[in-house]
């Protein structure tokens, strides 16, 4: 273990002898995204050790879903990544439609994948924002932001929510979408295609950027697994697993017939769909540069997704159908279901006694197993990292805490 | 190697460990005794052919009904059910494995029942094991820092068992 | 008008007897030789850099206002750069041993302060005993540059020998010493840049911590929050299980 | 007019004549005194090894006053034996040894305090490093 | 001035004196305060234009071009707040040591020909070691705050102003060397006539280090991408964490008036002071060194050149500040150390090399050939009795020559 340290180049020590500090980042700190709290063990600059302290959002949500029927608990999966509400909305309605055995619609399904992309695209959004905030430029936030406002916007139309939507629930949609959408929807999408890469040249290729991220907070092929990381973070270092792709039947065959290429280096290259820029020297596979460009590619993706998705919801014919009544009983047994939400895997379990209220839920955070490898990758680099590596992280308070 | 064939191998391996089963459910899964579930995590992990490389979620289940007249009615004795969600990385395939705990250790109120944890195996059980504690008062014996995660460090009872009474003060903070 | 002007004249005549040099004179005099004294009254290693460098600035107007504005402007700058890393250490050196305070005893300071006036005695009967010095400049003199002094740093002396200095006398340039001057800054650089290398380390921190019977409170631990924080022992654990 | 009062109407006059009469060497030479003793004070009071350091840095600057007012053409009258621009040259080459000085001795501050953990220089009573 | 109200107001010498320190004085400190406050509210609409936004646009009137003022107003009436374990004395001094600092560089800064607080013959060294005190605030407002984020700050600030000095004063020594004069009227003088005059472009040395010199100020005046000491993602708000109303108000002035102060001198030194690009004074015939109506338009008009460059200089740092993510504290010193340094000592080199070779300039006639700018600086641009002595002494290095 000594040797280990010993041979760790990027621990070193001056012949001055300093003593270390213990610094509090958070819960009120500007870039902990939230109410996470860092404890910095501290030398000088450089971090020897952070312990993250969560729990200062906890709801209980697991206590609540224990009490209420499936459809009732759609709204709390909404506070949990509430950047991508639609995702977790979707997350607990297959889990449920699983255990029932019941499938939705053609019309439907195709509308699910087109709302769910769309809140990747306005999760990542953020994500990539915030991430240039934790890098101390404030722009790209906003620009983020600009792009962001319009799909809540659309949401909006859709759902009338801005960000707490409770839209997909337990066997379908609430509603369908209102005439005209369809076509703002693609104007959007034809608008934001260039806008992406403003954003490469803002923060992907900027050298300064590049200085902050490459090669920082290598997260290992094996040590990302190790600690159930999933989503971006994963595939930034190097793993390629894709719900949408490799999960289970349900919510794979929401994505049947859909051509995607799951954005993951391979063989020492990204899927070279569309043009992007290249990785820079100084990147490491697992490194921040990585899992943020992750983020950038799947963004692209999503927009792709989108396209054949508003396709094939126009193609169907008839309606989406309706939504199982509030009060519906889920017959006993007990279903998992992990679906690609923006920032992981987003698991749902739940077990039911054969009444309306299920026996237990749980939800399985992708947020909070990402957050478990931040002290790992914050040894020994320099407090400035901190906000970069728990920044690329890309965490959400509220699906941590639940 | 699905199917019976990994079970007969998991159970040549280490045999006694698998109490149970049913892999007609929507997710097979198979009951380990509690006290081998470290050592079925590591063969998993390790040694077995579908190498189980990522833990990705543990459950406790509170299987207990308070209200007197239900319980009556229910066809379970009260236990603690764990359920741990394995996933194979290189195999794409996923594992239940499920562990029936006592309650309370001795059936004493108050003495949290133990199962070895198994953050030897995966890391990042570290903190899932944490908020099973936490939330449902399962003590994950050999964890290396076993304290509360979600809620405060000197918070009372378990929220997620059955039975937990939410407390009327919480330092001055109204709690009902 | 020229009543009114009149008026405000006569009520504000001393001021027109104010000689103004005299006055900034006496500002920056007050403001060193006051800041010097509470250098040696401080206590807070801090506060003393700041009161040096309150003194060493009201002197380097004193420099200004003696013609000198070339070494006023290096005074300014080497100075106080080099006070700025004396705080610097002072911070990082001092304020970690709470209870071991670094107090001088009374008895001391009376001592020190006897000698001190004793000497200050001697000085100032020395700089009153000439009555050359005690003659101010007569009329206008022409205001100084700093080219001489480069000149002079350069070997060359273009300065016009100095009152008084006998006729013919060869003045030297500085060429020499400001090339030794040169050499012996570089040493110092390397010298330093020596001490503060850096080298791999040796054993973990977490190690060399647990294995101190009780390891010093950290700096900002001490100046920051008081002796009221917790101190961590091996992981950053706030718990009691 | 009170007795109390006598001495504040004698020093009235001192300072306004401060403030009236042109500044000579000697109002000089008063303050580089200050500063020196101040600093020998300082040197010898302090425990604190930054403490003497700063003691040292008044000295020096005491010092550099003498040399500057005695190098000033403002400040002398017509037949004083000034020190002309060499006062300059020497006060600038104390500044830069000053910075040098205040180098070393921080050096050997900092291995001191590497060694004792402190930097009060009353522990500093072993030969040995 | 002083001589116009003796002359032609009749007042006794002294007031006249007094009177024009005093609005000397006064109007240095205009330049600062009111400075700030157009150039926070002129941040505040590039920043919001930068990124897409519309920034304040009610407070008095139209452009909400009153909107510092009224911050001003609510600064001034906010709680002054100070953490129970700060020491009370520096705490409240450091704002006034860091707004001090800034505002007495001013004193040596000419605005125009003549218009200047106090011409000093060291003036390019004087603003330079003045300028350096203002950390002495930052640093005193750290330690005071007892928070270890101020301290964080305070350090960096320390680390960095100290470093950047060392490249800052060989950038500045260039012009001083090619003038011949440390005092900054006589530098700008000698850049009079058309732009090719700027020592900007009087060799490539010289453009070179025109640039690390913007570096260099950019960094040893705070601002993104070298704003380490107030790194909002990192640091909260570094040194000024826990300052709050007038006292923060102050090391805001401050900020923005050595950002003024910088550019003002780098257009002094670099890019010819108050003389425009097209000497339009002296194709009309004029002079600023003549006392009458036309010689003061003259110099009116160079004080508006040279704000106008000192302002372009400021709006350039803030498009920086708005476009580009914040170094981390080792990259911000290797880009000092490894880079700057370097680079600069080796530009200097390369000045006096040119000097020597090409004393004329590539293409004659275009720039002052050398001789003449040290004919210039021996008889000095007002032809005044201070460059006497200067002038007697370049008679002695002639002869000594000889």
């Amino acid at each position: 273990m000594a040797s280990a340290i010993d041979d760790d180049p990027r621990i070193i020590e001056f012949d001055v002898r300093t003593d270390e500090m213990l610094v509090n980042m958070g819960p009120q700190h500007p870039s902990t995204h939230g109410v996470l709290r860092l404890v910095l063990r501290t030398d000088g600059e450089v971090v020897s050790e952070i312990e993250p302290h969560i729990g200062y959002l906890h709801r209980c949500a697991e206590k609540i879903g224990e009490n209420l029927t499936a459809r009732q608990w759609i709204p709390y999966t909404d506070r949990m990544d509430y950047l991508a509400a639609m995702n977790m909305n979707l997350g607990w309605a297959l889990t449920v439609e699983k255990l029932m055995k019941y499938e939705v619609s053609e019309k439907a399904r195709h509308l699910r994948v087109l709302i769910a992309e769309l809140s990747r695209i306005a999760s990542h959004l953020v994500g990539m924002g915030a991430y240039g905030l934790d890098l101390g430029t404030f722009s790209p936030f906003l620009y983020a932001f600009r792009e962001r406002e319009k799909i809540l916007d659309l949401f909006e139309e859709a759902c009338g929510a801005r960000l707490t939507y409770s839209y997909i629930t337990v066997g379908g949609l609430t509603a369908d979408l209102p005439p005209g959408w369809l076509g703002r929807c693609e104007a959007f999408l034809d608008q934001f295609e260039p806008i992406i890469k403003e954003y490469h040249a803002l923060l992907t290729t900027n050298a300064i950027f590049v200085k902050r991220t490459a090669n920082i907070g290598v997260l290992s092929r094996e040590l990302a697994i190790e600690y159930g990381c999933s989503g971006p973070v994963l595939r930034g270092s190097g793993v390629d697993q894709d719900m949408r792709r490799d999960g289970e039947a349900i919510y794979t065959a929401m994505y049947d017939g859909y051509a995607f290429e799951v954005a993951v280096m391979k063989n020492g290259h990204y899927p070279r769909d569309h043009e992007y820029p290249p990785v820079p020297a100084d990147a490491v596979l697992g490194d921040c540069w990585h899992r943020f460009f992750v983020r950038m590619l799947e963004v692209v993706q999503s927009m792709d997704l989108v396209r054949q998705a508003i396709d094939r919801y126009s193609a169907c014919k008839g309606t989406i159908g309706e939504p199982l009544k509030l009060t519906e009983k889920i017959p006993a047994g007990d279903a998992y279901l992990e679906t690609e939400a923006p920032k992981g895997q987003m698991g749902f379990y739940v077990v039911s006694d054969g009444t309306a209220i299920p026996w237990r839920v749980r939800a399985r955070s992708s947020s909070f197993s990402n957050l478990a490898v931040a002290p790992e990758l914050c040894r020994g680099c320099l407090i400035a990292d901190v906000p970069a590596i728990v920044g690329s992280l890309d965490i959400v308070m509220g699906e941590i805490d639940r | 190697m699905r199917g019976p064939d990994f079970l007969s191998q998991l159970d040549a391996a280490l045999p006694g460990a698998i109490v149970g089963r049913n892999l007609e459910a929507m997710d097979p899964w198979i009951e380990i005794a509690p006290e081998r579930i470290a050592d079925v995590c590591q063969w998993l992990d390790t040694k077995s052919p579908v190498r189980f490389d990522a833990l990705e979620c543990i459950t406790a289940i509170d299987w207990f009904e308070p209200d007197a007249k239900k319980a009556a009615k229910v066809s379970w004795q009260p236990h603690t059910e764990l359920v741990y969600h394995l996933w194979s990385t290189a195999a794409r395939v996923s594992l239940v494995l499920k562990c029936n705990l006592p309650r309370w250790k001795g059936d004493v109120p108050g003495q949290l029942p133990e199962i070895p944890s198994v953050c030897g195996v995966w890391r990042g059980a570290n903190w899932h094991e944490r908020e099973v504690y936490d939330l449902s008062g399962v003590w994950f014996t050999g964890h290396p820092d076993l304290r509360r995660i979600l809620c405060p460090e000197d918070w009372e009872g378990h929220p997620l068992r059955k039975d937990y009474e939410q407390p009327l003060e919480y330092h001055g903070i109204r709690g009902k | 008008m020229s009543g009114i002007l009149a008026t405000f004249g006569a009520v504000t005549l001393p001021l027109a007897a104010l000689n103004w040099h005299s006055f900034f004179f006496v500002l920056f005099a007050a403001v060193a030789c006051a800041c010097a004294i509470a250098v040696v009254l401080a206590d807070n290693v801090v506060r003393m850099a700041l009161y040096l460098v309150l003194s060493l600035g009201a002197t380097a107007g004193l420099f200004f206002l003696a013609g000198a504005e070339f070494v006023g402007a290096m005074q300014l700058m080497i100075y106080v750069g080099g006070t700025l890393v004396l705080l610097v250490f002072g911070v990082m050196l001092t304020a970690q041993a709470p209870f071991v305070s670094i107090k001088t005893t009374t008895g001391d300071r009376v001592l020190a302060g006897v000698v001190g006036a004793a000497l200050l005695a001697v000085l100032l009967q020395s700089a009153f005993s000439v009555p050359a010095w005690r003659q101010p400049a007569a009329g206008t003199v022409a205001a100084p540059a700093a080219t001489p002094v480069g000149m002079a740093l350069l070997g060359v002396r273009v300065d016009e020998p100095a009152a008084g200095s006998p006729q013919g006398a060869v003045r030297s340039g500085y060429l020499l010493p400001f090339e030794i001057v040169s050499v012996h800054l570089l040493v110092v650089l390397v010298g330093a840049a020596y001490l503060a290398r850096a080298k791999k380390r040796k054993t973990p921190r977490a190690i060399e911590v647990a294995a101190s019977v009780e390891p010093p409170a950290s700096v900002a631990e001490h100046a920051a929050v008081g002796r009221g924080a917790g101190r961590a022992t091996s992981v950053l654990s706030g718990g009691r299980s | 007019m009170s007795g109390g009062l006598l001495g504040q109407v004698a020093a009235v006059p001192l300072f306004a004549s401060l403030l009236t009469e042109p500044v000579s060497v000697a109002h000089y030479l008063v303050v580089g005194a200050i500063l020196f003793a101040a600093g020998i004070v300082c040197m010898a009071v302090k425990r604190n090894a930054l403490g003497v350091l700063m003691g040292i840095e008044l000295v020096l600057n005491g010092a550099n006053v003498n040399f500057v007012a005695f190098a000033s053409p403002y400040l002398q009258g017509e037949g004083a034996r000034g020190l002309g621009i060499d006062g300059q040259v020497i006060a600038l080459f104390v500044i830069l040894l000053a910075a040098a000085e205040a180098a070393v001795a921080l050096a050997i501050t900092l291995n001191f305090y590497n060694n004792h953990a402190t930097v009060d220089i009353d522990r500093a009573d072993d030969l040995k490093g | 001035m002083a001589e116009f109200l003796i002359n032609s107001a009749g007042l006794p010498e002294w007031l006249a004196w007094t009177i024009t320190a005093v609005v000397a004085a006064v109007l240095i400190l205009n330049v600062i305060a009111g400075g700030a406050l157009v150039f926070i509210w002129a941040e505040r609409k590039i920043a919001a234009r930068i990124q897409d936004r519309l920034g304040p646009t009610r407070t008095g009137g139209r452009f909400g071009w009153l909107q510092s003022l009224a911050d001003g107003i609510k600064l001034l009436a906010k709680e002054d707040l100070m953490p129970e374990g700060a020491d009370g004395m520096l705490f409240r001094l450091a704002p006034y040591v860091s707004f001090c600092a800034s505002f007495c560089a001013f004193i040596a800064l000419p605005f125009a020909f003549d218009f200047v607080g106090q011409r000093l013959n060291v003036g390019v060294f004087f603003v330079v070691a003045v300028l350096g005190l203002e950390v002495f605030g930052v640093i005193l407002a750290g330690y005071a705050s007892a928070s270890k984020w101020s301290l964080f700050g305070a350090m960096r600030e320390a680390a960095q102003v100290v470093s950047y000095e060392v490249p800052l004063g060989m950038c500045v020594v260039v012009p001083v060397m090619l003038a011949g004069s440390m005092d900054l009227v006589t530098i700008a003088e000698k850049q009079a006539g058309w732009f090719t005059n700027w020592y900007l472009f009087h060799d490539p040395f010289t453009f070179v280090i025109f640039w690390v010199y913007v570096t260099c100020a950019v960094a040893s005046v705070n601002r993104a991408p070298f704003d380490l000491a107030e790194a909002e993602s990192e640091l909260v708000a570094g040194f000024h964490t826990e300052y709050s109303g007038l006292r923060w108000s102050y090391f805001f002035m401050a900020e923005y008036g050595s950002m003024f102060l910088v550019s003002a001198l780098a257009a002094v030194l670099f890019m010819g002071g108050w003389n425009g690009p097209i000497p339009v004074a002296k194709l009309l015939g004029l002079s600023a060194g003549t006392g009458d109506t036309a010689g003061y338009f003259v110099r009116l008009l160079g004080m508006a050149n040279l704000l106008g460059k000192a302002t372009l200089g400021v709006l350039v740092m803030m498009w920086v500040r708005w476009t580009l993510p914040r170094l981390r504290i080792d990259q911000v010193m290797t880009t000092c150390l490894k880079y700057c340094t370097p680079l600069a000592a080796a530009m200097f080199a390369g000045v006096m090399v040119w000097q020597l070779a090409l004393p004329g300039g590539i293409v004659r006639g275009l720039s002052r050939p050398a001789g003449e700018v040290r004919e210039g600086w021996l008889e000095g641009p007002g032809g005044k009795a201070a460059s006497r002595p200067a002038a007697d002494a370049a008679q002695k290095v002639a002869e000594v020559a000889r």
